[in-house]
């Protein structure tokens, strides 16, 4: 039992701060944001650099072999900076797929691409109109068997850097009979290579400015070898990586909210009003000790998850309230560094705006906060 | 008690309805959250001047209808419901024309009242300040003697209405002797912006729109006409103002348009087999909203009721706005939650339900318990005015 | 449009304000409450004596033909005096029904006992093990034909009062057919003489010391005379009952809430810590800001529902917000109440823990805020 | 970062459980909310004497285990889950004991921890008076020298363990002449309870159970050696002793019986033709509940792990005890509503499910956020002392 990060993570934390800092100022969040692109692919190459991309993954694949735990930091500090671009989605929704249910082929095709920054991957799995607390079951996307592989049909929603990305992890529906029973059956996961014929994409204007895609695919090929895990077998990887990205998205509103109290503590000691610094008002202490035990609360919560994914154990439970809690903090102490912050907070040019945002889309992303808590309810054997 | 509008106040409230409904059939307006503070329509104001509904309790004398505050209500409510464009009188109809029929000269009532009823004159607010902000008594710019002028210098901030406005109604400090207290040596104005030395600049919000501005004053010479009242009691004017500021529905129904369409929303859409409204999770939240919007309307109607005996509304303004902004702000984050994913999508985006609105509103809201009073503020007149604890 | 009482019900106010002040104070509250009666007879009798009883029935029936609305105004003060007693099982859950669905004779036979204090009636509507949003639905109590008249078998819960009642309406089912398609169907509402053989009951122990009963019935007979409204249509009468006691309980919560403000608030002034009175905290003055906003809001929305039942209008909506915001507005009043009032209010000996008890026991009678919620949902045509 | 236990942590838990399993099987006790300090048995508390469990963290020199601070943490967190009647030794092996340990005399430690940790010092904590709840240095009971004694007069109220304490550990003020700031002259002591001129007078708290008491000091002669540390300096130990009086997870846990019977009756339990624990609504109140439940842990092993790092665990106390009350008074309030009309049952009632604990913890969880440091008082900690905001 130690809650406090090992030296190696305080160094990695350091280090990511500090280049974030140095790297990804608001300015060019700014500029980032309202780039089609939505990411810097200078800054993304640097990243590569230093080993982010791989962090996780095996050293012959050109990773450090480090930890999700150690991933978990890196997000937080990407969370505080606000920085734009697809790393959950290559990383997370990904590399880490490809390395636990990939063959010895898939993972020495994608792992060191993605290492060394050149490969974008993302995944697209929810579609128009499905029940949101059922992406899995709600399912459309076609995948026909036709010679030596898929013809795959339909559309797929929110798919994050769809327009950047070089391949797509897509759950199409491959057995419909499976389904009659339940409809998370009969389901598998392709890597859809986005040149291949029969994709269009089209960006959604979004509130954190991610770049969300809808893609749709009409009569697109893809090849036997290119399904991920076991045919029929989806719903293991699914069931896999949406507690890691559950985390993974808690993690970058850890970061987000971290940020917040800290500016809001800083201007509550600096803003005076009625000759007195606000932060010396019961109320505003009252709001700024709240704030601090959401944020704290928050990261144990969410390090006790990442931990658990480090460790291999299972974790849906603990992801679970991760994400819970960090859409329920990230309510309130947004709610509260605004009402601090006072009119300054809620101009364009402040800073406040990038974690309003990106912890708003965050807690929209990966799951609502009533279908994690389905989840908790579940593991309680309720 | 009587919960009931007579005969005739539901007639009038058809009447605005059967207006606003042939507008937005004309295509004049879309209904939309905020359209009280930001949907600039100089031909919506130029017809609602034309029906008589600016200056609506004013007195006939000047030109007023000499209608209730009652009937004011309703006006505003179904203005608000509608999501019509009512800012460029909104202001002046709102507060500014009773600060002058209140402690304005008999010239000013004859020669502004007119130009606001007919929709002429946009009023903007210039209260804040960079320093000051809820503490508004600290303010800086000063407004010097010099002969039959004043010459204002300074800067406002969050002028509302501070983009298309041609009049500005401010306080400025025309005493620095007068600075303790400090909300002493205070005075208001009002004048046309057309004047040399004023600069406007939009301040982008966080939702991007430009509804406020900042006001710089470098030199700017008005006459001493301009000054509404009595020198150096402009703050304790500008006090009672506030509570007018901060009395009406706008404070509660400010982004309705997005409760109503969120309602429809579920009703009509289904995810997977069955329709949202089917839910139990949605039902019991849009409940909720239902219930706690009704709370905020009969705190807000008892508003209305002090101000119809004539008292100025301070106590229960100060509970109802504070009450009901928390409202707004939970309607815009709860139709997030119950939008899920697509609670991402703005306006312009493909695929966006009810026009981007939980989102938008999401960050716009953001500003409801600030504005006009923060809530922290309000509380205390509730403390300490309201319920006599030691101040 | 008007938000104050009338003259007249100012007067009622204030003079059942000062009788209950006087007739009621906490010690005989407390006697009364550890009594195995629950109601004290001499207190009761004065109350009919001003015509509390028989308020809103016709003067044909000793009554003084006032209004709902004037009812709720001597509710709220019973609240405010936690006043115990069978007051709303008589009046509200006997006399209101018979009023409105009893024949002459039954009107004749009932009422004039009810208006002169001498007879009690009580509900006898939920059932062991029911589903607790759905009484009527949930009813399993059998009305059986039996030569003129019926027989009646099974247990009702909660019932009020029924230890001390001279009537009890009870809702059985009539026609099992019925209720195959539609569980509130073929019901109906029978008034039961407890002196008859057949009825066994029992006190149950409760948080707010209200006698709620079982009451077991065991081949009970009741002439075909006693049923209240029309056979099988059950429904009618409990669809114009309940909005009426949520309506009523929301009341003796609005009274409980606006006590407990005024005695936090005159506690927050006198109450000296670190060397000023408490009320001038900034925290404490935003407590007791909140807490006025909950008793102001709840003050209007409980009028507007009782005026509505005063105009005969339909007011379902109207009523479940009432009681909605009743249990809310207690469940944070009294929260706030307790914090600022210290550990002294958590004595038996202070007199917030009346108003505790009470309005917790108001917000679990007559319907959940769930429950009331979906009525809400129901009427918004979700 | 590691969230797991040791083996031998995990050993000792499970030592832990085995007893307290076989104490309840063997009728000991029946598991209830508020045991720890409520829960009178000598009978008990000689058992876990027995094992070893009291005083489990102090030095081996003195009798204890010299263990760590985790090992005390499983051993609350049992001792909670289950529900025992631990209160004979719960104060004095939280706080007393440490206290002593770090002010006490070498000949305080000799006699008093002995007697804690073979459960017979039974000690009560004399700290709140009529005009000191959470301004504890306004305390007037007085300590006055006399030759080698000193006499005290005064009077506490709401001391915890009061009526089965045989010890009572208490400051009192030792010089009146140190009144400014007040919480000088203020000393801390430890003495025996049959000392004559004590009156003790239980307290009726609002659930009706007497757990609390007043104590009347009446001329009550005490010798020297009962003062702990040094004179006139008591008030900035007692200042770190309350740091560990809300430092444990009986400020989580305290009505954890609660919990666990809840989740059990819903799954048990059909109301019509469902189990309770199917509907959308009640499934989402449990898991929000275990939600917050989890964040309290993790907040209060932290407190743990600085305290395994020697320090005072000043801040993250606070943080942990006031966002933990919190969980249980939302725990008793949402049980109740789960429980309906069920809810208003009481234990001796028929038909109560979960032995009425859902009420009872309702009425008794009030308190749970004045003892020990209001929720107000901790947060001006945090944000004071945690984020550096001006006092």
């Amino acid at each position: 039992m130690n809650f406090t990060l090992a030296e190696e993570q305080e160094m990695l934390k350091k280090m990511a701060r500090d280049f974030l800092a140095d790297k990804c100022p608001k300015t060019l969040v700014k500029e980032v944001q309202a780039d089609a692109k939505g990411c810097s692919p200078e800054l993304w190459q640097e990243m590569a650099g230093l080993g982010w991309m791989g962090l996780v993954l095996p050293e012959k694949f050109g990773g450090s072999a480090m930890s999700f735990l150690d991933l978990a930091v890196l997000l937080e500090e990407m969370g505080r900076a606000a920085l734009p671009g697809p790393f959950i989605s290559t990383v997370v929704t990904g590399a880490l797929p490809i390395l636990e249910f990939g063959t010895d082929e898939q993972k020495q095709k994608y792992l060191p691409g993605i290492s060394e920054g050149k490969t974008i991957f993302t995944l697209a799995l929810t579609e128009p109109g499905g029940n949101p607390n059922d992406d899995l079951g709600s399912i459309s996307v076609k995948a026909s068997p036709d010679r030596d592989g898929y013809v795959i049909n339909g559309i797929k929603l929110f798919v994050p850097d769809a327009h950047i990305a070089d391949f797509l992890l897509c759950f199409a529906r491959t057995d419909e009979q499976a389904a009659v029973k339940n409809g998370h059956n009969g389901l598998t996961a392709f890597i859809l290579d986005v040149k291949s014929p029969g994709i269009s994409k089209a960006v959604l204007k979004t509130i954190g400015s991610d770049k969300l895609c809808e893609v749709v695919f009409d009569n697109l090929r893809v090849p036997k070898e290119n399904i991920l895990g076991k045919l029929n077998q989806g719903r293991d990887l699914y069931q896999k990586m949406m507690p890691q990205a559950a985390v993974a998205k808690s993690c970058i509103i850890l970061g987000s909210i971290q940020q917040m109290l800290e500016m809001t503590v800083a201007y509550a000691k600096e803003r005076v009003q009625y000759d007195k610094p606000i932060g010396s008002f019961q109320v505003i202490q009252h709001y700024c000790a709240n704030m601090a035990t959401d944020v704290d609360g928050l990261r144990f919560a969410v390090y006790q998850a990442a931990w658990k994914l480090s460790e291999g154990l299972p974790c849906l439970q603990e992801a679970a309230i991760a994400k819970v809690w960090a859409n329920e903090a990230f309510g309130r102490v947004s709610t509260l560094a605004h009402q601090i912050h006072g009119a300054i907070g809620v101009t364009i040019d402040h800073d406040l705006q990038f974690y309003t945002k990106q912890g708003a889309a965050a807690a929209l992303s990966f799951g609502s906060s009533d279908g994690w808590r389905e989840a908790v309810a579940w593991e309680m054997g309720l | 008690m009587d919960f009931k509008f007579t005969e005739e106040q539901e007639k009038f409230r058809k009447e605005v309805r059967d207006f606003l409904e042939a507008e937005i059939k004309a295509g004049t307006f879309q209904p939309s959250c905020d359209a009280w503070i930001q949907g600039y329509s100089p031909e919506f104001t130029k017809k609602v001047s034309k029906k008589g509904w600016i200056g609506l309790t004013w007195p006939k004398e000047y030109g007023g209808q000499g209608r209730s505050h009652i009937d004011r209500l309703i006006l505003t409510e179904e203005m608000l419901r509608y999501g019509a464009p009512a800012a460029c009188h909104w202001f002046a109809d709102r507060q500014i024309g009773g600060g002058i029929l209140r402690y304005g000269s008999e010239e000013q009532k004859r020669t502004i009242l007119p130009k606001i009823m007919a929709g002429e004159a946009y009023v903007g607010l210039g209260l804040s300040e960079p320093e000051a902000g809820s503490d508004l008594a600290s303010l800086r710019t000063k407004a010097t003697e010099s002969g039959d002028y004043y010459i204002i210098d300074g800067q406002k901030m969050w002028t509302s209405c501070g983009v298309f406005m041609n009049h500005i109604y401010m306080v400025a400090r025309t005493d620095p002797n007068l600075a303790t207290p400090k909300h002493r040596g205070i005075s208001e104005f009002i004048f046309e912006t057309s004047l040399p030395g004023i600069t406007i600049t939009p301040t982008i919000d966080i939702t991007g729109s430009t509804a406020w501005a900042e006001v710089f004053f470098d030199g700017v010479k008005i006459p001493k006409t301009a000054m509404i009242g009595e020198k150096n009691r402009g703050f304790y004017q500008v006090v009672n103002q506030l509570d007018y500021e901060r009395a009406g529905l706008e404070r509660l129904m400010g982004n309705y348009p997005l409760f109503d369409a969120i309602i429809k929303f579920v009703k009509e859409t289904k995810w997977g087999n069955n329709y949202i409204s089917k839910d139990p999770l949605v039902r019991q939240k849009l409940a909720q909203l239902r219930t706690e919007f009704e709370i905020g309307r009969l705190l807000t109607y008892r508003v209305v009721m002090v101000m119809e005996e004539g008292k100025a509304p301070n106590v229960e303004a100060a509970m109802a706005k504070q009450y009901s902004t928390g409202f707004e702000q939970h309607l815009a984050s709860l139709s997030m939650e119950i939008l899920g994913e697509y609670g991402q999508l703005m306006a312009e985006s493909k695929y966006a339900p009810i026009l981007g609105m939980a989102p938008h509103s999401f960050l716009g809201s953001k500003g409801y318990s600030l504005q006009a009073g923060s809530t922290e503020v309000l509380r205390g007149v509730i403390a300490t005015r309201g319920l006599g604890l030691p101040a």
